[in-house]
């Protein structure tokens, strides 16, 4: 399937339109102030390229922070009627995606495909080609290394784009999906001849074994103080949930009036002290700790088990985003440690 | 520095506190991040740098840290009127928490074991927006109407509703909040840009004469929306209308718990 | 699941004139929740009432929604009538598609479609009601009476005789308000100090009255059965246990030349004085202002001269709190500041007057010891020119309402004047004669027949003077606008009634509406008339509006009455619309969190706090606690509360909030 | 609430007032009383006093598709609880301030103070809001806000 090609960077702005032409919507990394946020874009000339990653991730694509289920009309005495319009998301081309969050995706599939396919999910992703840019540069959060991927790892990616020079990218066309994009503007690839990849990656170092960590973190489950310690500075607000491109958690509401309503699945954070909470007050994850050492778990411990992955997949947004500070690796770091001492 | 790492020892050491929040050296040379101080010999890692910038009066509150037994806490202007401000809404009792007030230079440091002596040290450092935060400020002022809506418009559309803000907020205090209050529902939960715009306006309105400027709240929101700028203005106002500024004492009064018979209203028909 | 009905009223022509009232009811039904709508004719009748608490029974309902009147009318009918039928009161709401809809608007689809959207909001309302019970508050059986006029001493008198004790606060060092200053009244003639002073010594005598002159009201806190006053005591500089009212100290006094408020200047008093010899108390007081002592140190003859050393220079002003359960406010009018009426001349020539200077010059203990005699040279007038409504009826100068009183005086006056100079003219410029009262109108023909008074039928334009000779210049319209000039030796103005000075003030403090002139508002000008719209405060009294004696008399006896009313029983029931803090289930037992805000921001000093145990006794958390025997219900806690832990009864966050989804 | 001139297609604003039980309900009564007629866009909710209306309600009432919002109570000094309307008016203060800055139109929130005495000028204070959000049109920036940022 693989194929790889060369693009000149300024051929992407023809891609682009070609792409929008199309009727696929594409969502890309914008600047806004010190960050990059993925938003729709008319034309290359508005994508920035230039962040280690982006605050939010892309996962937004294909798991909106705020998607309608279903849609209803009150009638004659509040009877219900239902929109029985065909779910029908956008056709949506996500460019600029790091190669780790590209990855994110099957880890997200095997959520929302794993008792009940989810047919919003699915259908989302089934409509989202990715375009992911390789990383040449990373930042003291990344640990995609640890955790299985690599600067220029090519898994979720529909198409793979590495800046082999100022000028030029390698492209590799990794699915039809990715063909299908090539297709648009098939004169704009050029035969790769002898580009390599590897020379322009970044270099990110293996901070821990994680293999040895899915054996350790589980000893640590009954060691309170240890999550204790490590929650001490936690707020309890949901950012890493909600920056991070694996964590599917997610709430529904009914928001309605006089006339009809809409029910609405909304992004959750397991960091929440509500998110756990029973109508009869009694709260099983009653402290922050067990919230955090339920983030930890799942990602690391629980996803292994169940999904046979890992739910992380070392973007760092979490470390970079967390308002106090909180650092995973250098936590994760301490649970391998403790857990090798028993 | 030597002088705080010193008190800090002296407290812990004496079984005055059992623990003190301070600031060590965080992830990267920018940052830096809140130590929990219990050991005297911690004391060694608590730095005190233009990168300690939290508002650590957030911790005083939260259950996990009241734990540790009594505590000190390394604070700043801003923490020491937070710290007062809580003081005035009945969330901290005099006596209960020792400040380590340092001065506006970041140099000294004084032991502040009462409100008394704490509401001295904030009544010596004035307390309002910096000519930055003016100068911002105006400029959204300045723009026509359609214009702030459509700034306002564009913030809010990133707001994810993780409540980051409110968590680091010390004045985000309530047990429960009113966007968790689902009857009525008076704030969709969903982050659409209704949502978002009614969350954003109670929030700041639910700070209004209480708000500290910390900043907290901007620094925490990772989609980078400037929403102190709400609360800024609300202060502004407070203080332009009825002389309020939040944090001053400990007996302070709520400028929406009080009001003045000619309070202005020129708006009012 | 709600089952609500609806009940439309047409009102007879008054809403369905202008109301589809079919369509609404129509409408109604298609309301999730509304299993019964219906309109009649008038639905507060008995018949209409029925078919409420018919379908009560037979419907079930949960709820019910009267679409009629506003709810000051008839919500207590509509409820009465829900609980004769077993629904709760409280879950009966009325949507007023009268006063704020049908009368308001032309008959249009506009309206109708107003209608429909007021009584849907009311469904959504009353759905979230909560079944209420009343609250019962105890009631203070103590009545604080303002003013110890005429009004003020019958309403203090009755309450006082029915055994209820009642504290009367008089500003002036005696009671007697202007009563006490009339010559004679109409229309019997009988003097007014006559038929004045027993009742002023009775109040002095009556055990359950405790009289405060020279007091006003400093404050007035509380609610219904349940008020603190605050009284200030102005510093008498002399002491009230000690001082006989022998009078040496005023006799010998030297400041004599200061005029005499109760002669209304005409007299004088000295700087120690009693406004009168009938006074009650009959204890001096300083005029500080005006005591060479206090103005320049020196003198203390009243010191020196005082047997019982009664005169106490360095008193003070003294505050006493009196717990109260009802209210009368009493405290009278004021005459029109004659500033109104530059061109009458009043305080250039001596010789104008107002009508209260000439019960002055007529009165037996007045200045000229009842002869009639003008101000400038002490002569007896020949010609004296009334001249009514001067301010009265007049919206473009003066006030533009009626005082009533001014008519019958004005004829009692020419009246008591031709009694005394036979030969004298008295000329009556007016323009109507409103005599509307018993024996009234008799009385002003008797001025006309009997005593020659001469009525011209005309405003007075300008009052001069010409070689020392006072002219009124005026017309007679009955003779078809004629000019007149009559040249008087005395004229005086019928000046209109105002309210008193500082009514406003007062009114703030008793929390009650006033209307535009400064006179309180009665709660239902027809059905409530000595009511105000604050509960357990009632008025009697010109201070209402301007009214004659028996009229003050009627309305002061009414007023005690309602408070004798309030006092029959041990404790009032009260409506429970009052606020409340949550609670929920541990460990958070309230969403409260203690700030407290809501304490400081409460008028009524209701919120306290509790503290919530554990079984141990620990304190698990401190929340705000309502006082609902203090609680008023004004919800203020409620929109300062940030995490919405605390509610009013009645208009619940929930409530408020489905009528708005409503709309 | 359906208010569109059906008869003309003309804009017709939706109104929502709310007031204090004591004054400008009684106010309201009173133009009642009188037969003062005066524009039909408002639909009246009724509290017990300016205190307790929160600012949320305003919100809500936009929310909901109001074009323009009237809140009103007992003059100063008149308030049935004393000092209720003195609260409310620090809270407008400070809330018209923030409407203002997060760019809501304040031309549509009308505060006004209506005594129980004052029928007439409830009528006009209802004809002149009508007439003025009728000039500035459906409030769609707000109305906009509906559905918007859900996928």
């Amino acid at each position: 399937m693989a194929e790889t090609r060369l693009i000149r960077k300024d051929a992407l702005t023809k891609l682009f339109e070609k792409t929008r032409q199309s009727g696929r919507r594409i969502l890309a990394p914008k600047a806004k102030g010190e960050q990059a946020f993925f938003e729709e874009v008319t034309s290359f000339g508005e994508v920035c390229l230039d962040h280690v990653q982006t605050r939010s991730s892309a996962k937004e694509a294909v798991f909106p922070k705020c998607e309608a289920l279903l849609r209803y009309k009150f009638g004659d005495k509040g009877a219900v009627s239902y929109d029985e319009k065909p779910f029908e998301p956008p056709v949506t081309v996500v460019f600029g995606t790091r190669p780790c969050d590209a990855r994110s995706l099957a880890a997200l599939r095997a959520v929302f495909n794993w008792d009940t396919p989810d047919k919003f999910y699915l259908e989302r992703e089934a409509r989202t080609t990715i375009i992911s840019v390789s990383c040449t540069k990373a930042d003291s959060d990344c640990f995609c290394t640890s955790v299985g991927g690599g600067p220029g790892d090519t898994a979720g990616s529909d198409i793979l784009l590495t800046p082999v020079s100022d000028k030029e990218y390698l492209a590799e066309i990794l699915t039809e999906k990715g063909q299908a994009i090539v297709a648009l503007a098939p004169e704009l690839f050029a035969t790769a001849g002898g580009a390599q990849k590897e020379p322009h990656l970044a270099k990110v170092a293996v901070q821990f074994d994680v293999n040895e960590l899915a054996k350790t973190i589980p000893v640590t489950f009954n060691d309170e103080k240890v999550w204790q310690e490590q929650s001490l500075a936690c707020l309890g607000c949901g950012t890493c949930a909600y920056v991070c491109p694996t964590c599917a958690c997610f709430d529904i509401q009914d928001e309605a009036n006089r006339q009809g309503g809409v029910r609405l699945r909304c992004w959750d954070s397991c960091g929440f002290s509500l998110f756990t909470l029973h109508t009869s007050g009694h709260n099983p994850r009653h402290v922050q700790s067990q919230r955090w050492r339920q983030r930890v778990m799942h990602k690391f411990s629980y996803y292994l088990e169940r999904q046979g992955m890992l739910g992380c997949v070392g973007c760092g947004r979490c470390s970079r985003a967390c308002p106090v500070d909180m650092n995973l690796v250098e936590h994760l770091k301490e649970l391998a440690l403790h857990g090798r001492n028993g | 520095m030597e002088e705080l790492k010193n008190k800090v020892r002296e407290l812990l050491k004496a079984g005055t506190v059992q623990a003190v929040i301070g600031y060590r050296a965080g992830s990267d040379e920018k940052t830096a991040r809140v130590a929990f101080v219990r050991q005297p010999d911690e004391a060694d890692g608590l730095i005190l740098d233009p990168r300690c910038t939290d508002n650590l009066a957030v911790y005083l509150l939260k259950p996990e840290v009241k734990l540790l037994g009594k505590l000190a806490i390394v604070a700043r202007p801003t923490t020491a009127r937070t710290i007062l401000q809580l003081a005035s809404e009945n969330q901290l009792a005099d006596g209960q928490v020792i400040v380590l007030g340092v001065s506006a230079d970041g140099k000294a440091v004084v032991e502040l074991a009462s409100f008394e002596a704490l509401e001295k040290f904030v009544g010596q450092v004035p307390a309002g927006l910096t000519e930055e935060e003016k100068v911002l400020l105006a400029k959204i002022e300045g723009m026509s109407r359609e214009e702030r809506w459509a700034f306002w418009q564009s913030e809010f559309a990133r707001c994810i509703k993780c409540y980051a803000c409110r968590a680091a907020c010390p004045m985000c205090y309530c047990s429960r909040c009113i966007v968790e209050s689902n009857q009525p529902q008076w704030i969709p939960v969903s982050p659409h840009d209704e949502g978002n715009l009614e969350w954003h306006l109670v929030r700041a309105m639910h700070l209004a004469g209480r708000c500290l400027n910390c900043g907290f709240c901007a620094k925490a929101c990772p989609m980078g929306i400037p929403l102190n700028l709400l609360t800024q203005r609300l202060a502004e106002e407070a203080k332009a209308a009825f002389g309020a500024v939040a944090g001053g004492s400990a007996t302070g009064e709520y400028a929406l718990s009080m009001f003045k018979a000619d309070d202005k209203e020129g708006f009012i028909r | 699941m709600a089952r609500i009905g609806v009940f439309v009223c047409h009102c007879g022509e008054n809403i369905a004139g202008t109301v589809d009232c079919p369509k609404v009811v129509e409408s109604m039904m298609h309301i999730p929740g509304v299993v019964h709508a219906v309109d009649y004719k008038y639905m507060c009748s008995d018949p209409g009432q029925r078919m409420v608490r018919d379908a009560i029974r037979e419907h079930k309902l949960t709820g019910v929604v009267v679409a009629a009147c506003s709810p000051r009318m008839h919500e207590p009918t509509f409820r009465r009538a829900c609980a004769e039928a077993g629904l709760n009161p409280f879950l009966c709401e009325i949507s007023n598609i009268r006063e704020h809809c049908s009368w308001v608007h032309e008959k249009s689809e506009a309206t109708t479609q107003k209608a429909i959207d007021l009584v849907r909001v009311m469904v959504e309302k009353v759905k979230r009601n909560r079944e209420l019970q009343p609250i019962s508050v105890p009631v203070t059986k103590t009545a604080l009476v303002l003013g110890g006029g005429i009004a003020g001493i019958q309403a203090a008198l009755d309450i006082a005789n029915c055994g209820h004790k009642v504290v009367l606060v008089e500003r002036e060092p005696s009671i007697g308000g202007h009563m006490a200053q009339l010559s004679e009244t109409f229309p019997t003639l009988d003097c007014s100090q006559c038929i004045m002073t027993p009742r002023m010594v009775e109040v002095a005598q009556n055990e359950n009255i405790t009289l405060y002159t020279y007091s006003e009201l400093e404050s007035l806190d509380g609610f219904i059965g349940n008020f603190k006053a605050k009284i200030r005591m102005k510093a008498r500089s002399v002491d009230m246990n000690l001082c006989t009212g022998c009078g040496s100290c005023y006799q010998k006094c030297p400041q004599k030349k200061i005029p005499s408020e109760f002669n209304t200047g005409l007299g004088t008093r000295t700087a120690i004085y009693t406004p009168f010899l009938q006074a009650v108390p009959n204890k001096p007081v300083i005029d500080r202002d005006n005591c060479l002592y206090f103005k320049k140190g020196v003198c203390k003859l009243c010191e020196k001269v005082c047997p019982t050393k009664a005169i106490k220079y360095d008193q003070q002003d003294e505050i006493v709190e009196v717990d109260v359960g009802a209210v009368v406010v009493a405290t009278g009018y004021n005459v029109l500041n004659t500033g109104f009426f530059p061109e009458y001349g009043y305080g250039k020539y001596k010789d104008v007057i107002t009508g209260l200077q000439f019960e002055r010059l007529a009165s037996a203990s007045g200045p000229t010891s009842g002869e009639i005699r003008r101000p400038s040279d002490g002569k007896v007038p020949e010609t004296v020119v009334f001249v009514a409504c001067s301010g009265s009826r007049d919206p473009a100068k003066g006030l533009p309402y009626c005082s009533k009183v001014c008519c019958m005086y004005t004829a009692k006056h020419a009246m008591l004047y031709k009694h005394k100079m036979h030969e004298g003219k008295a000329y009556i410029f007016y323009m109507d004669i409103r005599a509307g009262g018993k024996m009234y109108e008799e009385f002003v023909r008797r001025a006309v027949e009997e005593d020659g008074v001469n009525y011209v039928r005309g405003r007075v334009s300008r009052i001069y003077e010409e070689d020392g000779q006072l002219v009124v210049k005026g017309a007679d319209t009955l003779l078809g606008g004629m000019p007149l000039e009559i040249k008087a030796d005395l004229v005086v103005l019928a000046t209109a009634m105002v309210a008193s000075p500082g009514a406003e003030e007062l009114a703030q403090k008793l929390h009650v509406s006033y209307d535009a002139y400064k006179f309180i508002s009665e709660a239902h000008p027809k059905l409530r008339p000595v009511e105000t719209n604050t509960a357990g405060v009632f008025v009697a009294g010109a201070c209402q509006a301007p009214k004659d004696i028996p009229e003050t008399v009627a309305q002061a006896s009414g007023a005690a009455s309602k408070v004798l009313q309030l006092f029959s029983k041990p404790e009032l029931m009260r409506e429970p619309v009052v606020a409340v803090v949550n609670r929920t289930a541990p460990p958070l037992f309230s969403t409260c969190v203690g700030c407290f805000l809501c304490e400081k921001a409460c008028p009524y000093q209701a919120i306290g706090r509790e503290e919530i145990k554990a079984r141990d006794g620990k304190v698990l958390k401190v929340v705000a606690k309502v006082n609902a025997g203090l609680c008023q219900g004004c919800g203020t806690c409620v929109a300062l509360c940030r995490s919405k832990s605390i509610d009013l009864q009645g208009f619940t966050n929930e409530q408020i909030f489905a009528e708005i989804m409503a709309l | 609430m359906e208010n569109d001139n059906k008869a003309t297609g003309a804009f017709e604003p939706k109104l929502v007032a709310f007031v204090c039980n004591w004054c400008t309900y009684v106010g309201a009564d009173l133009a009642g009383t009188s037969r003062l007629k005066y524009a039909s866009n408002v639909r009246v909710i009724r509290l017990p006093c300016t205190g307790r209306i929160d600012f949320m309600l305003i919100l809500k009432a936009f929310a909901q598709g109001m074009d323009g919002v009237i809140v009103s109570g007992c003059h100063p000094g008149d308030c049935h609880y004393t000092v209720g309307n003195y609260h409310a008016r620090r809270r407008w203060i400070l809330f018209r301030s923030l409407l203002d800055f997060a760019g809501i139109d304040v031309r549509r929130v009308h505060f006004a103070w209506v005594s129980a005495a004052e029928g007439a000028k409830w009528a006009d204070l209802v004809n002149k809001v009508s007439g003025e959000v009728r000039e500035l049109g459906p409030y769609k920036e707000y109305q906009g806000l509906a559905g918007k940022g859900i996928a």
